[in-house]
């Protein structure tokens, strides 16, 4: 009896996964894929756990969630403002080198 | 169209593979549960990490701090543009949850030895806390002076190291703890590398080197 | 048994999307989700090896410790992957912009 | 035997904690790894074939460090190689600082460039002495990472998308190789390397294991049909890294896949297997010639005469079957040591000629003679050494090569070698041919005259890939000594 629940329990699982990773690969929206993303590595934990590996569960947990995702926030952010300002000139090389001034300025506006 | 069918004819050898040979080998739980005694903790998965493949641990914290190397050398450390003020909801949230994060990290690494937990898992909820702190505007990257960064960076490589060095010399061999030593070098070394790993990722989310970390004029 | 079958297709069903969407999509973030995706597949295969159902013996903690390993390089391969992402994308904006700056000198000389 | 890979280890820390003084730290580490690999090929010629178990814990459980002919020689060509590189990252760094424009950006290269560099010569030194398949994994990933910012360290455009593609298929390759160990594991339970070649019995889960690990090593070796990414990555690097990346890291990934084929699972390689390897070799060779032809720009023909003469070294694959255990050794690492010298002289030039004209279009090279004659001299040789004209190691290689596919007559192996070296020839000395062209008009702008650690570094390089080949029988012997060993280790043979 467990024994048939437990594999219900896998097969819902395992489609959960499957169809929550196609989601995040083929979604249009690049955000959206992200949110999802981070919910992947939370379901990820739930099936280590259910492996009977609780120290790996805790590490997606942990780094999957906690900061994969804000990574890729933060990336997104980034490269949405370098598109959408294409002010923000290169803060690296301008700043350093013989364009400091004009960097300085825009940074500025 | 044709690297569908490529995936795909991948996928369905690679699948009848995997259905045919039905993992039948135990794999090396026995080897591991028949030297457990030997390593000074308790749970197995600690006693591989750190004691029977210490030696890909160390090679690990150092690909963590290549990570750190590699975006420094990268970029700078975006400027955080709005400098509007925090609410002081959001302000309290992270002065109760920065320090109870601290403890769950101290508790994971402690509880390691014998139960699941460890290193990675008390750094990355370190980490967890520090990109807590860079979120709420507290810019800790541009205040803290980057040669204590680099210390804080290097710490967990650096005590890994050297008490894999220590062992070199005690006993002869890398990374083989004396006996009755084992538990303690490993909770030490786990403590250090915790406090790296967790400073390692939230400069990962920094992302980008400090303002004075390169130096001005020629290096000889 | 059936439960390692189960997972082990699942590992790697998910390595195939992850590649497939890494060759076709050209976004660099889709790149590095797929990618990521990838990784935890191997991961999913490698765990589901070693499961043994409670009480028929304890699990192999060898490929638990390899899959650690596997997460946290991961990460970090992920965190770099981003920002280089990022700088493609500053860099050749910046080029851009300079491109365009310099077009602009050259017609105001000409005019 | 350890300190090879622990030491760069501690440089590399110590480069990235002290931001002065990381030349010093540098210099002293590489040094220090060139004795410890004479001193650890001392011991072998006395001692034979050592091993090391770190931690004090036997294999199924513990990791294997161990010493053989082949990684030896490797990892000394490697110090060899990253000693000269290491002097003339130094030339290179302060030539560019000394230049009043965009101080900083060289600053910033200057500054990571060390830690960098040290961390992947360990990850490199691990990768050679390692017996674990899983930590191979990760000394890939140490590689991989540093490879690839440091590609990224130039800062262009170009040189970020191209090692942004790099680090992506870096990564691909590590995971498929990944993937590879994951199916060893599954069918035989272990992860070293000595015991895996007890189970390398024909079973399907040992064919699906091995093709894995061989594509995502081919992927990283950039072999022709995967080769896209190495010649925009190569040659929009530093000078420095282009001689990094494409005479060490390269050859890493190479190392690894040969000692897999031939060692490790010999026993399951097939003969169409081989062929078609041999056969992609043969494509590598002329289609990269062809390319490196057509090219205009000097750091791009030397990018593809990479990737044609690493289809050099998959030639010997089909011809292993004719020739002698260890011969098929002897062949590939003869032409991975000329190629890891040479390359390294011919990119140092051409970074030279870069940093002393402030381009590399090669139509405009005229008169360069004049003003850096070591360097092109060192050009030359090691054009010719990549061309395998007799004195140099390449020349052996190719004779057992076409020795041993004479003795099994195949004879459209031969064909493509020859093929081949003419059109290295050809490529070579298109570019030699512009270097005499004397220009009236003295129109160089740069006249900062070239630090000799930019020049010499180059013409040692050169001239150690010319004269490999009267060093010959010493190479030779120490890999006799290493497959006498392995054969007495196991009666069976090599195949």
């Amino acid at each position: 009896m467990t024994y048939s629940i437990l594999t219900l329990f896998d097969i819902i699982l395992v489609l959960t996964l499957l169809w929550l990773g196609w989601q995040l690969l083929s979604s249009e929206d690049i955000f959206k894929a992200v949110i999802l993303f981070i919910s992947f590595g939370l379901l990820m934990a739930l099936a280590w756990v259910r492996m009977r590996a609780p120290d790996v569960a805790l590490a997606e947990a942990a780094l999957g969630a906690g900061l994969t995702g804000p990574l890729f926030l933060s990336a997104l952010r980034r490269m949405n403002r370098t598109r959408k300002g294409e002010r923000r000139l290169d803060s690296d090389e301008n700043r350093e080198g013989d364009e400091g001034k004009s960097s300085e300025q825009s940074q500025a506006l | 169209m044709l690297f569908l069918f490529l995936v795909f004819c991948l996928t369905v050898a690679l699948g009848t593979i995997l259905c045919s040979s039905s993992g039948s080998i135990s794999g090396l739980a026995s080897a591991v549960a028949r030297l457990q005694e030997q390593s000074g903790v308790e749970s197995p998965v600690t006693a591989v990490l750190l004691n029977f493949r210490g030696y890909d641990t160390l090679l690990e914290v150092m690909v963590l701090l290549l990570a750190v190397i590699s975006v420094w050398s990268l970029t700078k450390a975006p400027v955080s543009r709005q400098k509007a003020e925090i609410s002081p909801v959001q302000m309290g949230v992270v002065r109760l949850l920065a320090p109870v994060m601290c403890l769950v990290a101290a508790y994971l690494v402690w509880q390691g030895s014998h139960l699941a937990g460890g290193a990675f898992q008390g750094g990355a909820i370190l980490g967890a806390a520090g990109v807590l702190l860079l979120v709420s505007e507290l810019d800790w990257i541009r205040t803290v002076p980057a040669f204590a960064i680099r210390i804080g960076l290097i710490l967990g490589p650096v005590v890994f190291t050297g008490t894999a060095l220590g062992c070199l010399f005690y006993s002869g061999e890398l990374l083989a703890y004396p006996e009755g030593m084992a538990g303690w070098l490993i909770l030490l070394i786990e403590t250090a590398c915790a406090l790296s790993i967790g400073l390692t990722l939230a400069l990962l989310f920094g992302g980008g080197r400090p303002e004075d970390d390169v130096p001005e004029g020629d290096i000889p | 048994m059936i439960t390692t079958l189960l997972y082990s297709l699942t590992g790697l069903i998910l390595f195939a999307m992850g590649l497939f969407t890494l060759i076709i999509h050209s976004h660099p973030l889709r790149k590095i989700l797929a990618v990521n995706v990838m990784a935890t597949g191997i991961f999913l295969i490698l765990v589901a090896t070693a499961y043994i159902p409670l009480g028929q013996g304890e699990v192999d903690p060898v490929p638990h410790a390899m899959v650690l390993t596997g997460i946290v390089v991961s990460v970090s391969v992920t965190a770099l992957a981003l920002i280089m992402a990022c700088r493609v994308q500053e860099t050749s904006n910046l080029a851009i912009l300079k491109g365009k700056k310099k077009v602009k000198n050259t017609q105001e000389t000409e005019t | 035997m350890i300190a090879s890979v622990i030491l760069p280890l501690i440089a590399g820390l110590l480069c990235f904690l002290f931001n002065r003084r990381t030349f010093i730290i540098a210099l002293a580490a590489t040094l220090a790894n060139f004795l410890i690999a004479s001193f650890l090929l001392y011991q072998f010629l006395i001692f034979g074939p050592m091993r090391c178990y770190i931690g004090g814990w036997q294999p199924p459980l513990g990791i294997t460090l161990r010493t053989d002919g082949p990684a030896l020689l490797m990892l000394l060509i490697t110090a060899v190689t990253g000693f000269a590189v290491t002097l003339y990252a130094r030339g290179y760094f302060s030539h560019r600082i000394s230049d009043p424009v965009r101080v900083g950006r060289h600053q910033r290269q200057q500054r990571y460039f060390w830690p960098l560099w040290m961390l992947l010569l360990a990850g490199l030194n691990g990768l050679f002495l390692s017996g674990d398949i899983f930590n191979l994994y990760v000394t890939l990933e140490i590689i991989g990472i540093s490879a690839a910012s440091l590609a990224a360290l130039s800062g262009k455009p170009a040189s970020q998308r191209a090692s942004f593609r790099y680090l992506l298929i870096s990564l691909l390759g590590s995971l498929t190789y990944l993937l590879g160990v994951v199916f060893l594991y599954r069918s035989c339970g272990v992860l070293d390397l000595d015991l895996l070649r007890n189970f390398a019995v024909n079973g399907s889960g040992m064919h699906a294991a091995l093709t894995l690990l061989t594509i995502g090593l081919l992927l990283k070796t950039a072999l022709v049909p995967l080769h896209f990414w190495l010649p925009p990555a190569h040659a929009n690097a530093l000078a420095p890294v282009s001689v990094i990346l494409s005479a060490l890291v390269v050859k890493g990934s190479f190392y690894l896949l040969f000692r897999f084929w031939f060692e490790t699972f010999a026993s399951i390689v097939t003969t169409q297997a081989l062929n078609f390897l041999g056969t992609l070799g043969a494509i590598a060779i002329l289609w990269g010639a062809i390319q490196a032809i057509r090219q205009q720009r000097l750091k791009l023909m030397v990018a593809y005469s990479t990737v044609s003469q690493l289809g050099y070294l998959f030639i010997a694959f089909p011809l292993s079957k004719a020739a002698e255990g260890a011969q098929v050794w002897a062949i590939v690492i003869f032409m991975a040591l000329t190629h890891a010298c040479a390359k390294s002289a011919m990119f140092m030039a051409a970074g030279n000629i870069y940093l002393h004209l402030g381009h590399d279009r090669i139509k405009d090279l005229s008169g360069v003679r004049a003003s850096l004659p070591i360097t092109v001299f060192a050009y030359g040789i090691a054009g010719v050494s990549l061309m395998g004209l007799p004195p140099s190691g390449a020349f052996i290689a190719k004779w057992m090569l076409l020795s041993s596919s004479f003795a099994s007559s195949q004879w459209w192996w031969p064909l493509v070698i020859v093929t081949g070296s003419l059109l290295a020839m050809v490529y070579v000395f298109r570019v030699m041919s512009r270097f005499f062209v004397i220009l009236e008009t003295d129109t160089l702008k740069n006249p900062v005259p070239l630090s000799p650690l930019l020049e010499w570094p180059a013409l040692i390089l050169a001239l150690i890939s010319l004269f490999l080949g009267l060093l010959a029988p010493w190479p030779l012997h120490i890999l006799s000594r290493g497959s006498m060993t392995l054969a007495q280790t196991f009666p069976g043979g090599l195949p």
